[in-house]
């Protein structure tokens, strides 16, 4: 028999659960050094923020008929702020804000 | 009812997988495994198994083709030999270590150069170390059982490995034997319908091998070590239950032939074992106390059991049809692991190799007498003059 | 005796509004910020949907989404060997036509899909890739491309253009244009030899209602099916992670890259603009083409005006072979 | 690790700063060597192969005596940390392992009161050290030639690395500023860095 750590710890196979609408064991927010801010007054809802993003940042709110993003995960490509078709996304300084802190002890 | 037929190695595997109800088949044309593959066509054509048959573009296409199907929930086998089983080497340690219990048939040949297609075990011995199940046919009758017996133990939720069941080129594979074809309800009853914990299966979605961490790679590899720890019991159950259910006789990992009162003995697994017991048979009608351990699994390596059947001789003949260029033995392989088996006792018999069966080269009685008389030499002079001998080809034994 | 054969009919989707809200390519995951082949597998995963089994060759795609024990794959996923994802592929469909035949699974053939890179598709991997697509699996196999093996550290590949800067073809004063041969084709690779292909499209990350459609499409196929896809890669070519989209567009607006289905023998081309602007305004935006002289720029248009001359979509050589030069 | 070997550890964003990020570690076991200290500078493999933004960390090791245990991964306790994105400070607990009495060392146009509010176990530092690299020498330079064990062919220090390593020296003593003027390549970059940090004590 052997001893294996908790943290060295592999399934059978290395066969693992399937994320259902995200992975928490990749957290990539604090991949950003900048971010996407929205000025939801001159969004049309193109759409394009939420097709072009790489890592489905951006999500349609149906009720409020607004885009929203995920701080969580945003790496700060800004693929959007580039795509929008109406300069409703600007980059804005990761530092200027206090929230969206991950602080992780190790990059994942 | 059993019924007895007369098959060649190839011949009598394919009515074992076809019995085994195999349900992906993925073939390539090599020498001499071949016919196994070129049987289980006609079978699948007459419509007598209702099984996927795919044509590989080449052998790590076949294995990849079963290891996708297997990992799907489907039984698998293909097969290979020679180069074919090295040109497939790629694929081995991901599907041991992905724990998909593939079934692959090989029947031995020399590795190249040049184009020998006799058999040898360098082929097969060459993947020894990847983490699969391994054993060798004697006969046809044994090729059919070894198919069931290790889709029982791969398939086994406790095991979960792939297994590589070899048979030597031409001599199993292609010189017909007695094979008794059981009933298919024995079969049914022996083996069990496959099912794997974690199938590919879009009503229950898991990812299959994701990366690791250098520091969490030894556990995988223990994974696998424990696997080969847990293997024998399963073994033990299965060859118990075989037995039972086909009326057979086998150990389940070494068997012996007149070692009651032996003083020597030969170490040996494959086709070559049949010539020897008859060798045997005729030295002891001269007064020569000699017998024979065969090597039934030689992965999982039954090391308590190779101690415990060799402890009683005074010295061993280790019949290699492997090479290990510039190993410690400076002959085959299975030498290595007979002395390492050997190494705890307080009392050791002398052992030395016989590189016979090289290339496909025939192992007639006089070689094996050959062997005999170098192993009587060594208990007189108490001591082991040469790890190697080349059989047929020695200046001075 | 059930039969395992394809009746689903993934509908179009008409606007970029209807697009699926379902991810199955879900948030985190390791690849680069702005990364091409991470927003086409997205893009892939929503049109395919939950009935669907993903087969990952070694590359970008396994390695940076499959990092340290988590996935973000929804769906049955499974890694590859970079050589044998057609093959595995391959089996996967074997096991569900007969399972499904034999009723040990209920419901429709699943979609299998191999999400392979370049190398794991036309170079490595095209081995395992033909004997898929010569069998007549019923599995769509995508090349995603972005020119080069990027996992291991942007190496050349057989899709890397002419000219290109790729760590195992720096320029210097012996070989100034870096890269000297010109890509490899891969779905006239498809096309031309394989009788059982009936769909064959390429596709990029700068029309994502047309790739998904494509997808859609060729997953209502029945038989192997060919997705080439343009996913730039901001590591490996050198560019802004913003400029991802805006790239994929430029290569199609100089015709460096062309938006095309191949459906029973007809094509039928998308996109396709008007005028090309030269191909000059798409390499200025990368690093890996900053080092080319005007000849080169020149030999790399040659080529391009070649490619859009021809009727179909085979390729003559505008250029002396490389090997016949000094 | 024996605790006479000193560790440094540097964390940046892959891909484009991980030249920088890699001259940061290189430089500094490079002068170090000039004084006659046992040194060593290596990639963390397990961030490897990079990704655009990803955090990413290079390490160097400084030694009066010949480090043993030259085959490890990672620096379990760095006695100095340097940032070289500040936006870094948010997203990892960039002072993990540290000992009480480090110093951190970070590339920001901001002061050290702005970094340290991001840094909850600030109390480990002795001192907080802040340079604008950025402005004293642009954007950081992308060459993929020094990576995963290739040798460099841009030169070590052209880039954002020098005036890091300049602020460095006003933080601590490990090497001294004459020996990395002699490894590095953008010397002018080197001294404006030195000259225009801000140092904090605590």
């Amino acid at each position: 028999m052997f001893i294996i750590p908790k943290e060295k710890e592999v399934p059978l196979g290395c066969i693992t659960p399937a994320p259902v609408t995200e992975q928490p064991m990749m957290i990539t927010g604090n991949w950003r050094e900048y971010r996407p801010v929205i000025e939801q007054e001159k969004c049309n809802l193109c759409m394009n923020c939420i097709v072009y993003c790489p890592d489905a940042c951006w999500q349609l709110n149906e009720v409020e008929d607004e885009v929203v993003w995920n701080a969580k995960y945003c790496k700060g490509c800004l693929i959007c702020v580039n795509e929008c078709t109406t300069e409703a996304l600007s980059k804005a300084y990761e530092l200027d804000f206090e929230d969206g802190v991950v602080r992780l002890e190790k990059p994942f | 009812m059993a019924k007895e037929m007369v098959l060649s190695g190839c011949a009598a595997s394919a009515q074992a997988a076809k019995m085994a109800k195999v349900e992906v088949i993925c073939s390539y044309p090599i020498r001499p495994y071949t016919a196994l593959m070129m049987e289980l066509a006609k079978m699948v054509a007459n419509g007598e198994l209702d099984a996927e048959f795919i044509y590989g573009e080449g052998e790590h296409a076949q294995l990849s083709v079963v290891l996708g199907a297997s990992a799907a929930g489907a039984r698998v086998l293909t097969g290979s030999s020679g180069v074919g089983v090295t040109y497939a080497f790629e694929t081995y340690s991901p599907i041991a270590g992905g724990r998909v219990p593939v079934q692959m048939m090989i029947a031995d040949r020399a590795l190249d150069p040049p184009g020998d297609f006799g058999s040898e075990h360098t082929d097969a011995m060459s993947c020894r170390d990847q983490g699969w199940l391994m054993g060798w046919a004697e006969n046809p009758q044994e090729a059919f059982d070894n198919c069931l017996i290790n889709y029982r133990v791969g398939e086994d939720h406790r095991v979960l490995l792939p297994q590589f069941v070899c048979q030597d080129g031409y001599f199993v594979s292609h010189i017909p034997g007695k094979v008794l074809l059981p009933d298919q309800s024995q079969v049914d009853e022996f083996l069990p319908p496959y099912t794997l914990p974690h199938p590919l299966d879009p009503k229950h979605p898991v990812s299959h091998g994701p990366q690791i961490r250098p520091d969490q790679g030894t556990i995988m590899d223990l994974q696998r070590a424990q696997a080969h720890l847990d293997a024998p019991a399963v073994i033990k159950e299965a060859i118990a239950d075989f037995n039972r259910i086909f009326g057979r006789d086998y150990s389940p990992f070494v068997e012996e032939y007149m070692t009651d009162d032996a003083e020597m003995a030969f170490f040996i697994m494959g086709a070559h074992t049949m010539t020897a017991r008859h060798a045997i048979k005729h030295l002891r009608s001269k007064g020569v106390k000699i017998g024979l351990v065969k090597l039934r699994f030689l992965r999982p390596w039954p090391t308590q059991e190779v101690a415990e059947a060799l402890s009683k001789f005074k010295a061993v003949g280790v019949v290699e049809t492997s090479t290990s260029y510039g190993g410690a033995m400076r002959g085959g392989n299975l030498l290595h692991e007979v002395r390492a088996s050997l190494y705890d006792l307080p009392q050791r018999p002398l052992t030395t190799s016989f590189m016979a069966g090289l290339g496909g080269e025939m192992v007639p009685l006089k070689d094996f007498y050959y062997m005999a008389e170098i192993l009587s030499k060594m208990i007189k002079e108490g001591k082991t003059k040469k790890t190697v001998h080349w059989v047929g080809f020695e200046a001075e034994a | 005796m059930a039969v395992a054969v394809k009746t689903q009919n993934l509908p179009l989707i008409k606007k970029i509004r209807n697009i699926p809200k379902e991810e199955y390519y879900v948030p985190g995951h390791r690849t680069c910020a702005g990364c091409g082949p991470a927003l086409q597998y997205k893009l892939v995963a929503k049109a395919a949907g939950p009935n669907t089994i993903f087969l990952g060759p070694t590359g970008c795609m396994y390695v940076a989404n499959a990092s340290y024990l988590c996935t973000p794959y929804a769906v049955p996923w499974m890694h590859t060997q970079i050589t044998n994802a057609g093959a595995v592929a391959s089996g996967v469909e074997a096991a569900y036509q007969v399972l499904i035949r034999k009723g040990k699974w209920e419901g429709e053939l699943p979609n299998v899909i191999v999400m392979a890179g370049d190398g794991g598709s036309v170079d490595i991997g095209l081995q395992a890739m033909s004997g898929m697509m010569y069998r007549g699996h019923d599995a769509l196999f995508i090349c995603y491309d972005n020119e080069a093996y990027a996992n291991t550290g942007i190496q050349t590949s057989p899709t890397t253009p002419y000219g290109a800067n790729t760590t195992f073809t720096p320029p210097g004063p012996a070989i100034p244009e870096g890269k000297k041969l010109f890509p490899k084709d891969p779905p006239q690779l498809v096309i031309g030899g394989h009788p059982a292909v009936k769909y064959v499209a390429t596709a990029s990350v700068a029309y994502p209602v047309d790739l998904m459609n494509k997808v859609r499409k060729a997953l209502n196929v029945q038989g192997p099916t060919f997705l080439h896809i343009h996913c730039p890669c901001p590591k490996g070519w050198k560019f802004e992670e913003s400029k991802t989209v805006e790239i994929a567009k430029l290569a199609i607006q100089t015709g460096m890259w062309i938006l095309y289905e191949w459906e029973n023998g007809e094509y039928k081309y998308q996109h396709k603009p008007k005028e090309y602007k030269p191909v000059r305004e798409y390499m200025k935006l990368q690093g890996r083409f900053a080092h080319l002289q005007e000849a080169h720029i020149a030999k790399m248009q040659a080529f391009v005006d070649a490619k859009l001359k021809a009727p179909g979509i085979p390729v003559e050589i505008p250029v002396p072979p490389p090997r016949a030069q000094a | 690790m024996a605790s006479k070997v000193k560790q440094i550890t540097v964390w940046a964003r892959g891909v484009v700063q991980d030249k920088e990020g890699r001259d940061i570690a290189n430089g500094l076991a490079n002068a170090a060597k000039k004084e006659g200290k046992f040194t060593q500078a290596f990639d963390n493999y397990v961030d490897l192969p990079d990704r655009v933004n990803v955090p990413l960390r290079k390490y160097a090791r400084i030694s009066d005596e010949e480090i043993e245990e030259r085959y490890e991964y990672e620096n379990e306790k760095p006695e100095v940390v340097i940032v070289a994105d500040a936006t870094l400070v948010k997203g990892i607990n960039v002072l993990r392992g540290m000992e009480k009495g480090g110093v951190l060392v970070v590339n920001t146009d901001r002061k050290p009161e702005d970094i340290l509010k991001f840094i909850p176990n600030r109390d480990l530092l002795k001192a907080i050290v802040c340079v604008d690299a950025k402005g004293i020498c642009g954007e950081a330079t992308v060459d993929f030639s020094g990576s995963e064990g290739g040798v460099d062919a841009v030169g070590l220090g052209a880039g954002m690395a020098a005036p890091i390593l300049g602020a460095l020296v006003r933080g601590t003593n490990l090497v001294k500023l004459e020996n990395l003027a002699a490894v590095v390549k953008n010397k002018e970059a080197l001294y404006k860095g030195h000259e225009q940090a801000v140092v904090k004590t605590l």
